[in-house]
């Protein structure tokens, strides 16, 4: 942490803070300059990842009102009502860098973070969804990030006793040297139990439980996530989290009867700048000031500086404001969940955070004002719309694919190698990794479009799915975050859900450069204008820039987590898998159908990938009648009139169908007409486009629902028998066995982990 | 082509967090044994493996691992190798 | 006759005992969720040790959860002829503390796997009176060592003494003879790796193991009316 | 009072497939390393323990052998023991 005498560069530089940053810090300092611990704690705080400085202005644009709203962003976690006195806790965060390091730890302790911040909440953690991206898996390192973050997750959230539910993954050259791993976590508590890391009433202790602290981590996630990636990361490694899940189930149930017992005024988690944000933050929140005394924080290693304690980033540590009346119960709680517990800190009304070699009447190594720390800087970067974008919107992906195609009349083989692809196959290979069944709750399990879950205590069923395509994002920011927002929904839609709340891990480049900061802020336009449409408020969410590697960026990746409601969880729920003999309708916007709207597209679909064309225009969707159309899937699906759903997505309608087939093992006969080509009608893509299958004594009551003129149902053909055959415009497109498509669906994914 | 001995033995990398040792050296005095400090868990390889001479056959094994057998970001490993009829002591 | 009471055994990182409560409760008894220190199991007619990863599975699953104070008082009612059910991480439990023969390692592909599985019922037992031979069920698995091993004398008398209780019937994890669950030889004392609590109610899409459930409360009974009072 | 450093290496017994060893010689071949054989993958537990001299220290560290550090069911263990200022080789 010190700087070297053949080192020229200045400590602060070294440090990561401009020269500017280090006036400002100087100046909250009353023009002194700041000593090494403190420089230390500033450089994490002040870094992107803890203080959103480039971002902040552009996320306070979100719409974050909502009557069920009881926390929005901001805190430890969003939350909201679902009725019956119980709430919801959600969160998502991403932990690219450190998995991109070391994939099983990386990853496990991105899910032993996301918990803590579900559990400081008060919320008992119950499901977890992960958002992967990937390079492709032609390369031998690629398959060992994506086998070791897969394990980390299943390693870490297995163990800890939190279901995974649901997720996704997509497999692209963009993320080559830059994977993404986002994690989504879940919790339930009854509304009396929220409570708020906010440290009040003077003379009250700050309670440091878990683990010990080590070295691990030093400035870790937010120095690994505040740079990019080039050659030197290598030594970047020292500071490599390793995850306890074990000390982490004993920290939930603690902290849980910490807070049920009203133990505590106030619980924080440690993350990123570990004690140094989390006790100036809670005194700050409760506008307090703190004293900490480092000498009482218990150390796993020996040897350990000030700077190195304050800001090691040890996971599985929550920190507690407790009175001083109630510390005895406090540490006997602590006790009989077998957690270490140390009084490390007082608050006091002082509005100082102030640090302490040993005792508070010993020499101070840090003083500061209470809130300077969390108070970093605010940023406006150039904002630049990139030049070449025009260009490449101009280019006509449909046509270019079309005349490729031109002779071709059977599509047999296109739809096979699409079906292979590990974007589109069957993600079986992931999901059986994880302990998806914990708490008796999983309703609709991973494999399906959205994941169902019944809350114990509660009516309602809630429905969870995250989405994120980035492709669409490169090719036009705003409407691509559109698209991907209204995907998630509809995917909510099909297990009968209404969206309550998103949450976003924004994942992007380099906020240095124009181009990336102009596509964040049209990436935050597009998606408030979903969330307002659709009544969807932003309750939290996660920034994670520098996702480049040897200076390229990554394709711009906001992934959306969206939570919603069902009034019951009884009754019929309907599947992906169609019946024998069952109709199946065409429901989609009355605008996607014309071609010229440009709602379906192969611009940045996975047909065009394979051809590496990666240009044209994103999906540009009618946001009302795109809404419309889910609106009436989701009480189609909740009435329980048709016996199956599933939307369209990455792959177009034959992925669609076949995935609908595999469920079922059931073939199908259907016949699209559309002046479109073969290949955008079939492998076209767009979200709030559904397949439904319907019994024919049920069609009439179930067409009625789609008489809104926004909304167009269209028959197309019926499920039966063991074929797979579309016609197109009375062309025999596609005509496969169901066992064939079957067999190269379901084992795709894993083949191409093992080749 | 000969035949060599390995004994691959891989421990935490020293400040790693080793949780299965921590978990052990808490439930020990549980048990009624005292006394117990500095616990540490590792892994130990044995395998025989083909090669010219005993220094390439080092240099294979220590590629192994570097690629699968240790994770050199939180692990360290040591390799004892020999002619397979000598025997290598643990 | 009066409800019967389930004690529900939790180690430091058990985490499927409100699962098994709420089967329990489902099926007619009374759960009793006891922490692992608890000594006294006066009032208690069954048995079920839950899943979960006690002590973090580290060095090995179920090693150091074997020496919690409950397990002599599980182990002196288990000697009473009270049956007692270890699921997956219970089983383990079961077999570091002796009270049933083998030792489950890890499966065979070196992952952990959460699916439905195949079984089929191979002897009765309090988890299959009420099953006859051969049924065949579906019941979701969920763990990473579940590869059941044991030397051949103790293979044998398992064979001999009609112990195999369930069989998977697509092997996934390298069991010696797919053995999926087992009993002790006096057949009260059962463990099996799949999760019947999961395969319990219809709204879960799969009520499979609601029989296995029922056969053990059936069990319970028994042994009450069997004991003196 | 004394304190003994000591190695306990606890390995599958011959006979028991062990699935990580398993996977290991699975593994290699398609890395590209070809020729290893008999692959055997142990636990080393290493910790410091007090006792009254190193007779006592070894029949205590015995015992946690037989009841936790090994599963007699399928693996064997061996110690090794010295005063904790003399080095144990590994
Ligand atoms: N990384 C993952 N972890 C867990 N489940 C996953 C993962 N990837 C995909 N799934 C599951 O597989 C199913 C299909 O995913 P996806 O193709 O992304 O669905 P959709 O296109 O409808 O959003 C979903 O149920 C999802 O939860
Ligand atoms: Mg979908």
């Amino acid at each position: 942490m010190t700087a070297t005498m053949e080192n020229q560069t200045p400590l602060h530089r070294q440090l990561g803070l401009t020269d500017d940053e280090l006036e400002a810090i100087t100046q909250v300092l009353d023009s002194r300059a700041p000593n090494d611990l403190e420089l230390a704690m500033f450089s994490v705080m002040w870094s992107e990842h803890c203080s959103y400085k480039s971002s902040r202005q552009y996320l306070k644009t979100f719409p974050t009102q909502g009557e069920h709203v009881l926390v929005g962003p901001g805190e430890g976690a969003g939350v909201i009502d679902i009725g019956d006195d119980m709430a919801l806790a959600i969160r998502i965060e991403s932990h690219n860098h450190p998995s991109a390091v070391e994939p099983y730890q990386g990853a496990a302790t991105g899910v032993g973070g996301i918990i803590r911040d579900i559990f400081s909440m008060g919320a008992r953690p119950i499901a977890c969804l992960d958002s992967l991206r990937f390079g492709n898996l032609d390369d031998a390192r690629t398959r060992y990030l994506t086998e070791g973050v897969v394990s980390g997750i299943s390693g870490y959230g297995n163990a800890v006793g939190v279901p995974t539910i649901g997720g996704e993954v997509i497999f692209d050259k963009c993320y080559k040297g830059n994977p993404l791993v986002n994690v989504m976590a879940l919790g339930v508590l009854p509304k009396s139990r929220l409570t708020l890391a906010k440290a009040s009433g003077d003379g009250n202790l700050a309670v440091l439980l878990g683990s010990a602290t080590g070295r691990d981590g030093i400035g870790g996630a937010s120095v690994l996530a505040s740079a990019g990636f080039d050659e030197t990361s290598e030594t970047k490694r020292p500071s490599v989290q390793v995850g306890d899940p074990f000390t982490e189930k004993k920290l939930i149930e603690a902290c849980l009867e910490l807070l049920e017992s009203g133990l505590a005024v106030g619980v924080q988690d440690l993350g990123a700048a570990g004690i140094s944000c989390a006790t100036s933050e809670t005194a700050a929140a409760g506008s307090m000031g703190i004293d900490v005394d480092i000498a009482k924080i218990h150390l796993r290693e020996t040897g350990m500086t000030p700077a190195e304690i304050m800001i090691s980033e040890s996971q599985e540590r929550m920190l507690a404001i407790v009175t001083p009346q109630n510390l005895d119960a406090v540490l006997g709680l602590a006790k009989k969940w077998e957690i270490d517990a140390s009084v490390i800190g007082k608050v006091n009304n002082s509005q100082r955070f102030r640090i302490f070699r040993d005792g508070f009447d010993s020499e101070i190594l840090a003083d500061v004002p209470v809130g300077a720390l969390g108070d970093g800087p605010e940023y406006n970067r150039p904002n630049i719309r990139d030049t070449q974008l025009d260009d490449r919107q101009k280019v006509d992906t449909n046509n270019i694919l079309a005349e490729k195609f031109s002779n071709t009349k059977n599509f047999n083989n296109e739809t096979l190698k699409v079906l292979a692809q590990p974007t589109i196959a069957s993600k079986a290979w992931i999901y059986s990794q994880y302990d998806h069944q914990l708490f008796l709750q999983t309703v609709v399990k991973p494999g399906a479009d959205a994941s169902l879950i019944r809350v114990h205590g509660a009516k309602a069923g809630v429905g969870i799915t995250v989405d994120g395509k980035g492709r669409w994002c490169a090719l036009d920011p705003y409407h691509g975050a559109v698209a991907i927002a209204i995907e998630a929904i509809a995917n909510l839609s099909c297990v009968g859900v209404v969206p309550k709340a998103l949450v976003n891990n924004l994942n992007f480049g380099n906020p240095e450069h124009p181009e990336v900061m102009n596509t964040f802020s049209e990436v935050v336009r597009g998606t408030s204008d979903v969330c307002l449409a659709s009544s969807t408020p932003v309750v939290g969410g996660n920034v994670s820039f520098y996702n480049e590697s040897n200076g390229v960026n990554i394709d711009p990746t906001p992934v959306f987590g969206v939570v919603g409601t069902r009034e019951s969880i009884e009754g019929k729920i309907p599947g992906v898998a169609f019946n024998e003999d069952d109709v199946l309708v065409l429901v989609e916007p009355m605008s996607a159908k014309s071609s010229g709207s440009g709602h379906v597209t192969l611009a940045g679909s996975e047909l065009a990938t394979m051809f590496d064309l990666r240009d044209g225009m994103a999906p540009v969707l009618d946001i009302n009648s795109s809404l419309k159309t889910c609106d009436a899937i989701r009480k189609v699906s909740y009435d329980g009139v048709i016996s199956a759903v599933h939307d369209i997505s990455d792959g177009g309608l034959v992925t669609c169908l076949a995935e609908m087939s595999c469920a079922s093992s059931i073939g199908f006969d259907v016949a699209i007409e559309s002046n479109s080509e073969t290949t955008l009608a079939l492998f076209g893509e767009g979200p709030a486009r559904f397949v439904i299958g319907v019994h024919q004594d049920d069609l009439a009551k179930v067409m009625k629902e789609f008489s809104d003129p926004a909304i167009s149902a269209t028959v197309i053909g019926r499920a039966g028998n063991d074929r797979c055959k579309i016609a197109h415009d009375s062309d025999l497109a596609v005509d496969l066995e169901v066992s064939e498509i079957k067999e190269i669906w379901s084992s795709a994914l894993s083949q191409a982990i093992h080749q | 082509m000969a035949v060599y001995s390995v004994i691959v033995h891989v421990s935490p990398l020293p400040g790693v967090l080793d949780p299965s040792a921590a978990a052990v050296m808490r439930a020990l005095p549980a048990l009624g044994f005292d006394g117990v400090s500095n616990a540490q868990i590792g892994k130990i390889i044995t395998f025989d493996v083909e090669s010219n001479n005993i220094d390439s056959a080092r240099a294979e094994v220590d590629e192994m691992c570097q690629h699968l057998l240790a994770n050199p970001v939180i692990e360290i490993y040591s390799i004892d190798i020999a002619p397979a009829n000598e025997s290598v002591s643990a | 006759m009066s409800q019967s009471t389930i004690a529900i055994p939790v180690f430091p990182g058990t985490n499927c005992e409100a699962d098994v409560a709420h089967a329990v409760t489902l099926f007619g008894g009374i759960a009793k969720v006891l922490y692992h220190d608890e000594t006294n199991l006066e009032g208690i007619d069954g048995v079920i040790i839950p899943g979960g990863f006690a002590h973090g599975d580290y060095l090995r699953t179920g090693a150091i959860a074997r020496f919690s104070p409950i397990m002599p008082a599980i182990e002196k009612l288990s000697q009473k002829g009270v049956p007692i059910l270890g699921v997956c991480n219970g089983f383990q439990i079961l077999c570091e503390a002796k009270m049933l023969p083998g030792a489950l390692q890890k499966n065979v592909g070196m992952k952990f796997i959460c699916q439905e599985t195949g079984l089929e019922v191979v002897s009765s037992s309090p988890i299959t009176s009420r099953l006859s031979q051969g049924t065949r069920l579906t019941i979701p698995i969920n763990h990473f060592e579940g590869n059941y091993t044991c030397d051949d004398s103790t293979y044998e008398n398992l064979v001999k003494n009609n112990q195999i209780v369930l069989r998977y019937t697509d092997n996934p994890n390298g069991s010696r003879d797919s053995i999926a669950g087992i009993c002790n030889e006096r057949r009260n004392v059962v463990g099996l790796m799949p999760h019947p609590e999961r395969a319990s109610e219809e709204i879960l899409g799969n009520s499979d193991g609601a029989e296995m459930l029922r056969s053990f409360m059936d069990a319970v009974v028994s042994s009450r009316m069997a004991l003196p009072a």
